[in-house]
Formats: C-alpha cells, sequence, structure tokens
C-alpha cells in the first residue's frame, strides 16, 4: 500500500508531464494548465499523507522497487527513502510546486507553447522529487541531473532567443561540472564503502576507520561539496544562476529560487554524517558560504533588472545555507532553507506580477510607483521583503538569525562577514521595494495606462506565500524548535539548544539594528532623495565593476572558454592535419621508395643478368660457408 | 669400358662441366648479342647434361639419362620458341642487341 | 539450430536483394534482417535456457582452420546489436533514393553478414577473415554512393581502407604467430597459450595496431572522421554503430586474453592513451562546423571511453564498455539519422546554415533533444548506465583516470547542446522544415524507446553479458 | 697415362676451347660452327660413358636440330657480319671478374664435398643399352615421355604463331 502511494506520490508529475508533451497541444490551455497543477498537487496531498504518517510512528519509510546498476562489488537498487529529511523537502517542493503552477496558468495564458511549459514543469517537480525520495545516492544523482535537464528546458523555453539558449547551456553546462564531482564523490565512497545506499552509509561511516579511508572521505566530501556548488550556484560556479533569470519567471521562482538550487543544501544534510567526518571540508563550505553571501550580495546593491537583483539576493541567501551547513548546524540551514522558499518565491512571483502588469519590463528604472495600481502584489511583496531583510517577527528573521549565531559561535569574522551581507540584503531588496513601488512611474505612458493588478490566480498564490512568510518562522522558534526535533533522527551529531541568554538577545539585537539600518540607509537615497540609478554608460569606478559582477564572466571566458575554443581550434586545424599527414607520410615515404625503386630497373637486361649471377653466387657462397 | 670413371675419375668430369658452365656464365655477361647469349645458355645446359651423364654411370643407374632426354627435349622446345621470339624482335626493332631493348625500364 | 543460421539468413538475404531488383532491394533487405533480427532473438532465448548454439567442423585440415562460432552470451549481445541495428539502418533509409539500389542493400546486408560472423568466429583465421569481409562492403558504399567531391571522397575513403587493412595485417602477422606456437587457430586453444613476456608484447601490439585503427584510439584516428562526412549516411551509420564495436569486441574476446600479461604492463598507457582521446575528441568537436564531422569526434571521444573502460582488466570495466558499446551503437545511429533527416530537407550538413528549426519541427526537436541527451549520458538513458560503470572502473584503477575521462560530462555537454543550440534552436529559419514522416519517427521511437528502457533497467543484458566477461576475466588472470 | 685419359683430355681441351671461342669470336656464324664442334666433343664424352643412345640423341638434336634453327636465324637477319659493338670496359671486366668468381666458388665448393664421394663401383650390369632406356623411359617415365611431346608440340604451335608476321597492322588499315 505504501508503496503504491509512494508510487503515487512519485509518477504523478510524471503522468502530468506524459499528458501535456502528448495530448497538451489539442486540449485547451487551461486544461493543460490543470492538469499540470493537479498533478503537483496529488503529490502535495501525498506528502502530507505520509508526513502525518511519519509524525505518527515516526519510522522512515523504505521502499525497493527494482535492482538498477550493479558492480562488481556492490549493487544499486532502486528504492525510496522517505524520512524526515525527505518529507520535508517534499512538502514544500510540491507545495509552491502547486501554488507556482497555480500562478503559471495566467501567467504563461498568451504562450503558445504553454503545454510544454507545464511539461516541463512537471517533469522538473518529478525530478525534484526522485532526487528527495532516492535512497542512494545515484537515484539522487538523477535527479540531480533531471533537474538540470529541466532548468535547461525552462531557461531556453523562449528559445527563439540566442541569448536565452545561452544562458541555458551555461546553466546546464555549469551544473555539469558540479555533477562531475559529484560523480567522483560517489566513486570514492562507493569504492571505501562498497554501497551507495543512505543508510547503509551511514552505519559504515559509523564504525572504525582507517587513515586512508579517512582521506578517501576528505576526498570525496569535498567533490560532493563541488557537486553542491554547482547546483546550488555557490563561488566559483554561481554565474549560472543569474543568467538563468532568463526562463519565465515561475521558473525563477520554483527551480531557481525555492527547490532546485537547494539540492545542493539537500545533498550536504542527507550526507551530513559524512561531513561531520571531515571538519576540514566544513571549514571549506562555511568559507566559501560566507564569500559567496558577501560577493553576490554586493553585486545584488547595484543591479537595476528586478530579477538579477532577486537572483543575487537568491545567490547570497544560499550562501548564508552554506554558511550554516559548515558549521555543522544542518537543521539551521534547513530552516533557511524553508523559509527562504517561501518568501523568495512571494518575491519572484511578485516581480512576475509586476513584469506581467508592465509587460515584459524588467528594468527597475523603468517602473515606479505601482504601489497604488498593484496592491495586493505590492503588500505581498513587502511582507516578503521585511522577512528577507530579517525584521522581527517574520519568517526570515528566525532562520537568519540562527545562522548568524551559529556563525557567531564558529568564528568571528565568518559571522562579520554575514553580517555585512545581510545589511546589504535589506538595503537592496528595499531599493527593490523603492524603485519599483514608490515614487512617480518612470515608464512609457502607454504602459501607465494599462497598470493594473494581476488577475486572481496570480495573487491568490502570492497572498499565501506572503502569510507563509509572515508565519513560517514559527515552525522552529526558539523555545519550541519544533524543526530541530523533527530533524533529530537524520542529524548524526545533535544540535543542541540555545539557551536564550543575554548574549543571543544581544546578537538578534544586533542583526535586527543592522537590518534597520540597510532599510533606513535604501529610504535616504530613493525615498528622501528621489534617486534613480544611472544609465549603464555613466556607471564609472568600483560601481562600474560591481555592476559588471567583478568581470567574472569575462574572467571566465579568457580563462576558460577562450583557451578551450583556441586549443580546440589548435587540434583541428594543426593537429589534425599534422595527424592525417603523418599517416599519409607512410604513403609518402613508400611513394618514394617506388620512385627511387624504379631508377633500379634501368631495363638493361645485362645488368639484370649481372645481378642475378652474382646474387646466386652470394647465395652458394653463403650456403657453403654456413656449412 | 665399363672401368672409365676409374681410369678418369668423377672430379675431372666434375671439374670439367663447371668451367664448361662458368664459360656459359661468363658468354652470357659478355656478349651483347641476343644470340650468342642464346648460345651460351646451351653451354651450360650441355655442361649440366654431362655432369648427368656422368653421375647416371657413377651411380650405374638410367635414370640420369633418362633426365638427360627429357632436359634435351625442353632444350629444343626453348631454343625453337626462344628464336622465334628473337626473330619477331628484330622485326620489331631492327636489332638483337640486349642493350636495345629497354622496354623493361620502370 | 545454432548461430550459423543467422549467418545463413543474412547472407542468403543479400543474395535475395541482389536479384531483386532495384525496386524492391530495400523492402526485401529490410524483410530479411528482420528475420535476422527475430532469428538471434529466438537463438537467444534458447541460450538462456541452456542450450548450446555453437557450431564448430573442420574447414581446411592444412593449416588447421575450424568452421568455429562460439556464441556465449557477449557475443550474443553484440549479435542482437548488429541484427538489431542492421533493419533499423536499413529502414531509416528509405526516404532516401540510391542509384542501383540493390547493389547498395545486398552490400549492407553483406555487411552485417560479415560483421555478425566477426562477432561469433571463435578461430582466428575465420575471424580474420570476417574482419577484413566486412570492409569491402563499406569501402564500396562509401565510395559509390557517397557525398561531396569525388576525388576528396575517393582519397579519403582510400585512406581509410588502406589505413585498417594496414593495421589488420599486422593482426594477421601476430595469428601466424600464434599458430606456430599453438598448432591450431582455436580461441581455446590460443588462450591456453604460455606465451613469454616478450612473446606476449608483440603480440599485444600488433593486435593494438589493429585495434586502434578500427576503434578508433588516437592517433590512429585521422581516417574517421572524413569517412564519416563522405560516407552516406546509412555507411556512416554501420561504422560508427557497429563496426567500431567490432575492434572493442575484438579487445576484449582476442587481445586481452591471448596476451594479458602484457595488457596489465601497459594497463596505464593504454587507458591513458584512450582517456587521451576522450578529451581530445570532444575538444575538437567544440568548434567543428560540420554536423557528421562533429558526431564523428563526438564518436572519438565516446568510443576513447569504451576502450578505457576495457583496458582496465576489470568486470565493471568490460561490463560497462559493453554496455557502452550497445547503447552508443544506438544512440549514434539516431544522430546520424537526426542529421541526414536535416539533410534532405536543407540539403546542408553545416551546422552555420541550419537554425530555427525547432519552431517548425516539434516532434523532431523533441526526438533529437532526447537523442542529446542520451549522447551526454544523462540518468536514466543507457547511455548513462555504461558511462557510469566505465568511470567508476576507472576510478577503481585511478581516481584521476575517472576525473579526466569525466570531463567528457562536461566537454560532452557543451559540444552537444552547443550544436543542438545553433543547428535547432533560434529564430525561426525562413527555409520550410518538414515535420518528420512516420518512417522517419518510427526509427527514433524504437532507438529512443531502447535507451530509455534499459537504461531505467540494465539488468536483462548485464545478466547476459556477466558470465561471458567471468570467464575472459577468468583466462586473463590464470 | 692411359689412352682414354688422353682422349678425355684431349676432347676436354676441345670442348673447353670451342665454348671459349664461342662466345669469344666476333662473327655469329663462326660462333655457331664453333658450338657445334663443341656439341660433338660433348657427344665424344657421351661416348666415352658408352652411353650410345644419348650420343646419338645428343648429335641429333643439338648439332642437327638446334644448330640448323641457330644458323637459319642469323642468316634471316643477316648477322654475319662483326658489326656488335663491345660492351663497355667495365662491363667486360665485371663479366671476367664473375666468371674468375664462380670458377673459383664452385670448384672450390666441389674440391671441398669430395669427401663424401665413395668409390666408384662395377656392377657389370646392363643400365644404358638402348633397350633398357628404352624400358625406363616407357615404363616408369610413360607420363613425362607424353608429357614432352606434348610440350614439343605446345612449342611447335608457339612458334609457328610468334614467328607469323603480324595482322594487326592490315587490320587497320
Amino acid at each position: 500500500m505504501d508503496t503504491n502511494l509512494a508510487l503515487l506520490l512519485l509518477l504523478s508529475p510524471f503522468v502530468g508531464f506524459l499528458f501535456n508533451i502528448f495530448f497538451g497541444k489539442k486540449v485547451s490551455r487551461n486544461v493543460s494548465g490543470a492538469i499540470g497543477t493537479l498533478t503537483v498537487l496529488v503529490s502535495f496531498l501525498m506528502s502530507i499523507c505520509f508526513f502525518a504518517q511519519l509524525n505518527q510512528n515516526g519510522k522512515a519509510l523504505e521502499i525497493h522497487l527494482f535492482d538498477w546498476i550493479s558492480v562488481h562489488n556492490f549493487k544499486l537498487d532502486f528504492g525510496l527513502l522517505l524520512d524526515q529529511l525527505s518529507l520535508l523537502w517534499l512538502l514544500f517542493v510540491t507545495g509552491i510546486g502547486s501554488l507556482i503552477h497555480l500562478y503559471s496558468i495566467s501567467y504563461m495564458h498568451d504562450d503558445e507553447n504553454m503545454h510544454k511549459f507545464f511539461a516541463y514543469l512537471n517533469l522538473f517537480v518529478f525530478f525534484m522529487i526522485t532526487l528527495v525520495v532516492g535512497d542512494n545516492l545515484l537515484v539522487m544523482f538523477i535527479g540531480w541531473e533531471g533537474v538540470g535537464l529541466c532548468s535547461y528546458l525552462l531557461i531556453g523555453f523562449w528559445h527563439k532567443n540566442q541569448d536565452y539558449n545561452d544562458a541555458a547551456k551555461k546553466a546546464f553546462i555549469m551544473n555539469r561540472i558540479g555533477d562531475l564531482g559529484f560523480l567522483i564523490g560517489i566513486f570514492l565512497l562507493g569504492s571505501q564503502f562498497n554501497t551507495l545506499n543512505f543508510s547503509e552509509l551511514k552505519v559504515a561511516l559509523g564504525g572504525n576507520l582507517s587513515l586512508y579511508t579517512n582521506i578517501c572521505l576528505c576526498f570525496a566530501a569535498l567533490c560532493l561539496f563541488i557537486g553542491a556548488c554547482g547546483k546550488s550556484a555557490q563561488l566559483p560556479l554561481y554565474t549560472w544562476l543569474p543568467d538563468a533569470m532568463a526562463g519565465p519567471t515561475p521558473v525563477s521562482a520554483l527551480i531557481h529560487a525555492a527547490t532546485m538550487v537547494t539540492a545542493g543544501i539537500f545533498m550536504v544534510t542527507r550526507m551530513n554524517f559524512l561531513f561531520d567526518l571531515t571538519p576540514e571540508v566544513q571549514n571549506i563550505i562555511a568559507i566559501v558560504g560566507a564569500l559567496t553571501a558577501l560577493v553576490a550580495a554586493s553585486i545584488g546593491l547595484l543591479q537595476n533588472d528586478i530579477k538579477k537583483v532577486l537572483a543575487y539576493s537568491t545567490v547570497s541567501q544560499l550562501g548564508l545555507m552554506f554558511l550554516a551547513l559548515g558549521c555543522g548546524a544542518y537543521n539551521v540551514a534547513v530552516f533557511h532553507v524553508i523559509t527562504h522558499a517561501f518568501f523568495k518565491a512571494c518575491l519572484f512571483l511578485g516581480s512576475g506580477s509586476v513584469i506581467h502588469g508592465l509587460h515584459g519590463e524588467q528594468d527597475m528604472r523603468k517602473m515606479g510607483g505601482l504601489r497604488k495600481a498593484m496592491p495586493i502584489t505590492f503588500w505581498t511583496m513587502m511582507i516578503s521583503t521585511l522577512a528577507i531583510a530579517g525584521i522581527f517577527p517574520f519568517a526570515g528573521f528566525w532562520s537568519k538569525d540562527e545562522i548568524l549565531m551559529v556563525a557567531f559561535e564558529h568564528n568571528t569574522i565568518l559571522y562579520v562577514v554575514a553580517s555585512i551581507a545581510s545589511i546589504m540584503t535589506a538595503f537592496y531588496m528595499f531599493r527593490l521595494m523603492y524603485l519599483t513601488f514608490f515614487n512617480d512611474f518612470r515608464g512609457t505612458e502607454e504602459q501607465k495606462h494599462h497598470l493594473h493588478e494581476s488577475p486572481s490566480l496570480i495573487t491568490i498564490p502570492l497572498v499565501i506565500l506572503a502569510i507563509l512568510a509572515l508565519i513560517g518562522g514559527a515552525i522552529n522558534l526558539p523555545g519550541s524548535n519544533w524543526l530541530n526535533h523533527f530533524l533529530e533522527p537524520i542529524l548524526a551529531t545533535k544540535h543542541e539548544e540555545h539557551a536564550l541568554g543575554t548574549h543571543e538577545y544581544m546578537l538578534m539585537g544586533i542583526a535586527l539594528a543592522g537590518a534597520v539600518f540597510g532599510i533606513l540607509w535604501a529610504y535616504s537615497k530613493y525615498i528622501k532623495q528621489g534617486f534613480v540609478p544611472k544609465q549603464d554608460s555613466e556607471i564609472t569606478g568600483f560601481s562600474k565593476t560591481i555592476y559588471n559582477l567583478y568581470y567574472v564572466d569575462e574572467f571566465y571566458t579568457f580563462l576558460i572558454v577562450r583557451p578551450l575554443n583556441s586549443l580546440s581550434n589548435f587540434f583541428r586545424t594543426t593537429l589534425e592535419t599534422a595527424l592525417g599527414k603523418l599517416v599519409f607520410g607512410f604513403g609518402t615515404v613508400a611513394n618514394g621508395l617506388g620512385t627511387q625503386g624504379k631508377k633500379l630497373q634501368t631495363g638493361s637486361i645485362g645488368l639484370y643478368l649481372f645481378a642475378f649471377v652474382i646474387g646466386v653466387l652470394a647465395i652458394l657462397t653463403y650456403l657453403f660457408i654456413a656449412q | 669400358m665399363n672401368n672409365i670413371l676409374n681410369q678418369i675419375g668423377i672430379e675431372n668430369y666434375i671439374f670439367l662441366s663447371v668451367l664448361l658452365f662458368c664459360i656459359g656464365v661468363f658468354g652470357v655477361l659478355y656478349r651483347r648479342n641476343a644470340i650468342i647469349v642464346f648460345m651460351s645458355i646451351e653451354i651450360m645446359l650441355n655442361a649440366v647434361n654431362l655432369l648427368f651423364v656422368a653421375f647416371s654411370t657413377y651411380h650405374q643407374d638410367a635414370e640420369g639419362q633418362v633426365f638427360v632426354f627429357f632436359s634435351m627435349a625442353v632444350a629444343a622446345a626453348e631454343v625453337a620458341v626462344g628464336l622465334a621470339i628473337l626473330v619477331s624482335v628484330f622485326r620489331n626493332i631492327g636489332s638483337i642487341d640486349i642493350a636495345n631493348l629497354k622496354n623493361l625500364k620502370g | 539450430m545454432d548461430v550459423t543460421t543467422i549467418l545463413i539468413l543474412l547472407l542468403v538475404g543479400a543474395i535475395a536483394t541482389y536479384f531483386s531488383g532495384d525496386k524492391l532491394a530495400s523492402k526485401v533487405a529490410l524483410v530479411f534482417s528482420l528475420g535476422a533480427f527475430g532469428l538471434s532473438l529466438s537463438l537467444l532465448s534458447t541460450y538462456c535456457n541452456g542450450g548450446n548454439i555453437s557450431f564448430i567442423a573442420n574447414w581446411i585440415d592444412i593449416p588447421k582452420v575450424a568452421l568455429a562460432f562460439k556464441a556465449d552470451g557477449l557475443a550474443m549481445a553484440m549479435v542482437l546489436l548488429t541484427t538489431a541495428l542492421t533493419p533499423l539502418i536499413i529502414f531509416s533509409s528509405f526516404g532516401n533514393s540510391f542509384n542501383n539500389s540493390k547493389n547498395f542493400y545486398a552490400l549492407v546486408m553483406f555487411m552485417s553478414f560479415a560483421m555478425t560472423g566477426t562477432f561469433l568466429a571463435a578461430d582466428g583465421l575465420l575471424y580474420y577473415v570476417f574482419w577484413e569481409l566486412a570492409l569491402i562492403p563499406i569501402y564500396f558504399i562509401a565510395l559509390i554512393w557517397g557525398n561531396g567531391d569525388a576525388e576528396k571522397r575517393k582519397k579519403a575513403v582510400l585512406k581509410f581502407f588502406i589505413y585498417t587493412l594496414g593495421g589488420s595485417l599486422f593482426m594477421l602477422i601476430a595469428f601466424a604467430y600464434l599458430y606456430s606456437k599453438a598448432d591450431s587457430f582455436l580461441l581455446e586453444d590460443l588462450y591456453k597459450l604460455d606465451l613469454t613476456a616478450s612473446e606476449q608484447c608483440w603480440v599485444f601490439f600488433a593486435f593494438f595496431l589493429a585495434y586502434a585503427i578500427k576503434i578508433p584510439i588516437i592517433p590512429f584516428h585521422t581516417w574517421q572522421a572524413k569517412v564519416y562526412q563522405k560516407a552516406p549516411t546509412v555507411g556512416t551509420m554501420l561504422l560508427s554503430g557497429i563496426m567500431l564495436k567490432m575492434g572493442l569486441y575484438s579487445v576484449i574476446r582476442w587481445q586481452l586474453p591471448i596476451a594479458p600479461d602484457a595488457a596489465k604492463t601497459y594497463m596505464p598507457v593504454l587507458i591513458g592513451l584512450s582517456i587521451a582521446g576522450v578529451i581530445y575528441g570532444s575538444i575538437v568537436a567544440l568548434r567543428q562546423k560540420d554536423l557528421k564531422k562533429l558526431l564523428a569526434y563526438s564518436s572519438l571521444a565516446h568510443v576513447g571511453l569504451i576502450a578505457a573502460g576495457c583496458y582496465t582488466l576489470t568486470l565493471d570495466g568490460l561490463s560497462g564498455a559493453v554496455l557502452q558499446m550497445i547503447a552508443h551503437g544506438f544512440v549514434i545511429v539516431g544522430l546520424f539519422f537526426a542529421a541526414e533527416i536535416i539533410f534532405r530537407r536543407y540539403e546542408t550538413r553545416k551546422i552555420d546554415e541550419m537554425g530555427g528549426i525547432r519552431t517548425q519541427t516539434p516532434k523532431f526537436t523533441s526526438m533529437f533533444m532526447i537523442l542529446v541527451l542520451a549522447s551526454v549520458a544523462l540518468p536514466g538513458t543507457f547511455n548513462f548506465v555504461g558511462e557510469f560503470t566505465v568511470l567508476y572502473s576507472l576510478s577503481q584503477v585511478n581516481v584521476w583516470f575517472a576525473i579526466l575521462g569525466g570531463t567528457t560530462i562536461i566537454l560532452g555537454a557543451y559540444y552537444m547542446l552547443k550544436m543542438f543550440q545553433n543547428s535547432m534552436l533560434g529564430e525561426t529559419n525562413a527555409k520550410v522544415f518538414a515535420e518528420v514522416t512516420s518512417n522517419e519517427a518510427i526509427t527514433f521511437v524504437v532507438i529512443i524507446a531502447f535507451l530509455l528502457f534499459f537504461g531505467l533497467y540494465p539488468k536483462p543484458i548485464v545478466d547476459l553479458i556477466t558470465p561471458s566477461l567471468n570467464e575472459i576475466l577468468s583466462n586473463i588472470n590464470s | 697415362m692411359s689412352p682414354i685419359l688422353i682422349t678425355f683430355y684431349f676432347l676436354s681441351a676441345i670442348t673447353l676451347a670451342t665454348a671459349f671461342l664461342t662466345i669469344y669470336s666476333k662473327n655469329p656464324i663462326h660462333s655457331a660452327i664453333y658450338l657445334v664442334l663443341c656439341f660433338f666433343s660433348i657427344a665424344g664424352h657421351y661416348l666415352l660413358f658408352n652411353a650410345q643412345f644419348l650420343a646419338i640423341v645428343h648429335i641429333i638434336v643439338y648439332s642437327g636440330a638446334i644448330m640448323v634453327l641457330f644458323l637459319f636465324t642469323i642468316m634471316l637477319m643477316n648477322l654475319n657480319k662483326e658489326d656488335e659493338v663491345h660492351k663497355p670496359r667495365i662491363t667486360r671486366l665485371g663479366a671476367i671478374t664473375v666468371f674468375i668468381l664462380m670458377s673459383v666458388v664452385l670448384v672450390t665448393i666441389f674440391i671441398n664435398s669430395k669427401t663424401i664421394m665413395g668409390d666408384y663401383d662395377v656392377s657389370g650390369e646392363d643400365f644404358q643399352s638402348i633397350k633398357k632406356l628404352g624400358n625406363v623411359l616407357l615404363n616408369e617415365y610413360m607420363v613425362p615421355f607424353e608429357f614432352a611431346s606434348i610440350l614439343l608440340l605446345v612449342a611447335m604451335i608457339g612458334v609457328v604463331l610468334l614467328s607469323k608476321k603480324e595482322k594487326i597492322g592490315k587490320s587497320n588499315e
């Protein structure tokens, strides 16, 4: 029974995908959208069922489906694992997924390929579920690559624009770099422990390990982290995520903010027993996380594309989550993942609503004063912005605060870096709000004329998400710590409770003060002075460097893409020709020998006779001597 | 006369035919006239025939002589054909100097 | 019933095709090749039920050559690959019209016959005969029905012919030497031979030359791209889908067990060379402008990985290599077919001249996309199973091999997606691109269904090949 | 010195001298005549061995048939002139060197291998009378004998074909 339900949970979006890809064109747009939404909703309901069941008996469910790949020292099953962690992820993936599907029905209504959009979205949800419920690393890898594929398909959804296609390709390839790391990590673990199954690995890692194994573990952990870097857009593989905003906004909300990019965090949390054994790698994770948070936030300060701002904020928030992971506070990271999913999805959907209202305009310099025209969008986004900025008592406050606290305990420098990133976050988020919703409208007259609030299919998800962003912190309030308790069974080391002492209150106060400072800074600059960002050409100095994303893309192009291309050209033109010539060389030598040998054939019979007789003589002499 | 080899010795015959053969070889190498070359070849053949007969007597066996008989038949055929070829060569080129026969030049 | 029936059927098919006349030729060939496929399936079931389907009889007394056909799991897998791909390839060519099509299809059938023989032969000389027989039809197919400038084509095809033939001659020398030692060409007798290290080394490299050219491993690959480009697509499919696998199969069947010590000694070098092929092929493919050439280099990269798997001398490596051979056989046929479909409509193979096809043909795009993804070994496709197993075996030897070999994951995605983007996506092309016909679609669907099914459930194939691979491994390690 | 030995040396001298003269004389006719003499002396050797049948056959075939052919050919080509250009000196020197070398090598070989030759014994059995030879030839060597006849036939046809005037030129006209 459980098997069937679990299969239903897994396959329902896949059915939606099949339906939409094969019949989507024949049925009306709404039906196609409805099917897409319903199938995800079914998964959501199933998740709730399992969640309730788990809450009751607290036992993780393991389901073996069939044998998949076998290598000589172990075999891999296609199996599902429904435990606390995967159910938590399932809940918000399918939950937010359903909302975003709902939203997309309206948002994508005018697109001729709407059925494809829903097909891809469903496929994405399917792969995401696979990723989450797989009971071994390789099944997770199916989902891992699968979501990458869907991300590729959806970023390049408007495939007529080659820039979008480039962005899609970039995302896929950068992910693949991480995937290679992931695979190598899998190999290392597999060859050491003869299994990739999570529960078996956990047992195996609990035993006594030799020094060599420990070194291997370090490498494995590092490789897995590289995989996570690719998927969760951390330094140095983060550049694909801002570009990925080329996709339709619901995609950005679902894949590139709420779910897929958190896969890295999911994986690290899943493998927490491994990372706990390798403190060196944890340190690397923490440092990378903090740096990413800082770098991405600083870039976000000056972006003018509304979605790019949100993208960098996502990268930055993911960095904070990795910081938490690096500090060993997996539950805190998971907490932030969940709250972040709420408010970031809401923000993206809100921005989508704005873009929708402005008929595709994404540049904040051409917005402004939308508060009146789009009140629901404004208020929902405001709530989410307050949440992301970390204002009491919104969801973001609790989770971010915990991260900062953990960082403080771990290392002061990390704490300072994270705090600066938080202040920047508050600043640029409010900059976004002020530029978009306050002051006067700066767009064209025609746009102004058409300004309107989005239809209810768009606003309902917004409202739900905003509510969640408001109260989402409740799942892990200091004191109750429901989430911490819930996650206890899957975490190898216990995370001790924070007793709320003065110390903690002080940290909370500092965080809050920082957020308020960021907001006020933005207020004074954009409301008081009515400052509007300059045109691209007028930006100079260091801000130009930031505005151009620290030239990281150019740097990568210069360092990797260009050399690779010139190497390819060199191979293709020079080396290939040279090798070809080398082979032809044999022919040329044979030919030359022939031309030279031809001269021996003088046609003079006398000479032949001489040669013949001398040859006979030579043979005779040889035979005689040899005797 | 059965004791002829006792008186002359097989070695003498061997030396004779070797010398005869070498003269044949010498002729082949020395002359340019195809007919003389041909004759030299006949000399070589005869040297070998001579040896055959000598050893036939030495071994008191008729087979050697039978072989010489066949060899003569072949030689006759060969000469006939060879001379016919020479005639047609002469007809085409106007000479049977082997230095002029250079169509084999590569 | 034994495996000779397949060979006979294919040969009869070739003859029947030749006499059936130009109009019927393709259909007759299809019927016979399907028949061969069905026959091999039924033989497979006999084999799986424990029946003996091998065949051995004396052929020539001096030297002692036997008509020995050994059908174990490995050979059957390869035979199935051949007999399954042949009808697909023939069917895929239904949209083309060839001059003298009876000759063309007869040659295709004959080639299929020769390749099947190569996979089955268990006698050195017999194997060699089949090996060389397979070369003749493809020479004529590429020469007569190829495309492009006739002079250049002749040059490329002749180069290919002499190159591969020259390589095989070394194999013949090796066989002659082995015969002088073992006094028999039979596979088992050759396995039993106890050669000294230096003898093994010579034999090993004589074989290696033949196989490295056929597979091809760099730097012996220079014939490949040009021939792929010049040959008609059917020829390219036969070459890349099946003929390359002859080399790889022979490595497993002949080279490694006959000279195991040499294989062990030179393992790092050989793996290194193969992996260099992976990286080299991928990098060259990055900037290819010709679609078929790009696919040729991608094929170079993939077979490099397969060869690396073979030379690891582990069960994982071998079985991964065999799985990847089968997967690659299907996917490359599909990809070349896609190139052919574009060519049928646009008369070009230059990627620059394509673009903007997706809006016009959603079905074709989807199928092409799936093939591209299978080619870059997305999990869930059969190629992933093979690539994963091979890479895993490489990581067992040395993790750096796995990392370097794994770059194919990145570079492969790069050049394939770039190709896909430039050829299919973008602003709608001004030229009309008709949607795939149902004939064309059937070919695609069969290939895709195969790849996806075995991608999720590769167990039947693994179970089929593992016992014979174990046997070979025990020969290597004894 | 027995008469036989004297006869042998005499015949040998004639054989070698005429053979050498065959090659040395400039006029092909002279060569041919010396060759006939050479053949006769070889026939003399055969007689010494008491191989009468062979001696007769030899005279008939060589001196009779072959030499006549040679003479005819020479006359047909009008070659009875001493107009042959000598080969270059180096060639002649080379020929002489090779001749000497060859003689030395062969003689050395035979001298060295003399030891393996047994003594000559006379069984007194008849082995070379015409009757005996005829028996051997037509019993044991029946098939080769017939083949020899075929060979001669073929040679005959071949010669006729070869020496026929070519008709190709005519048909073209």
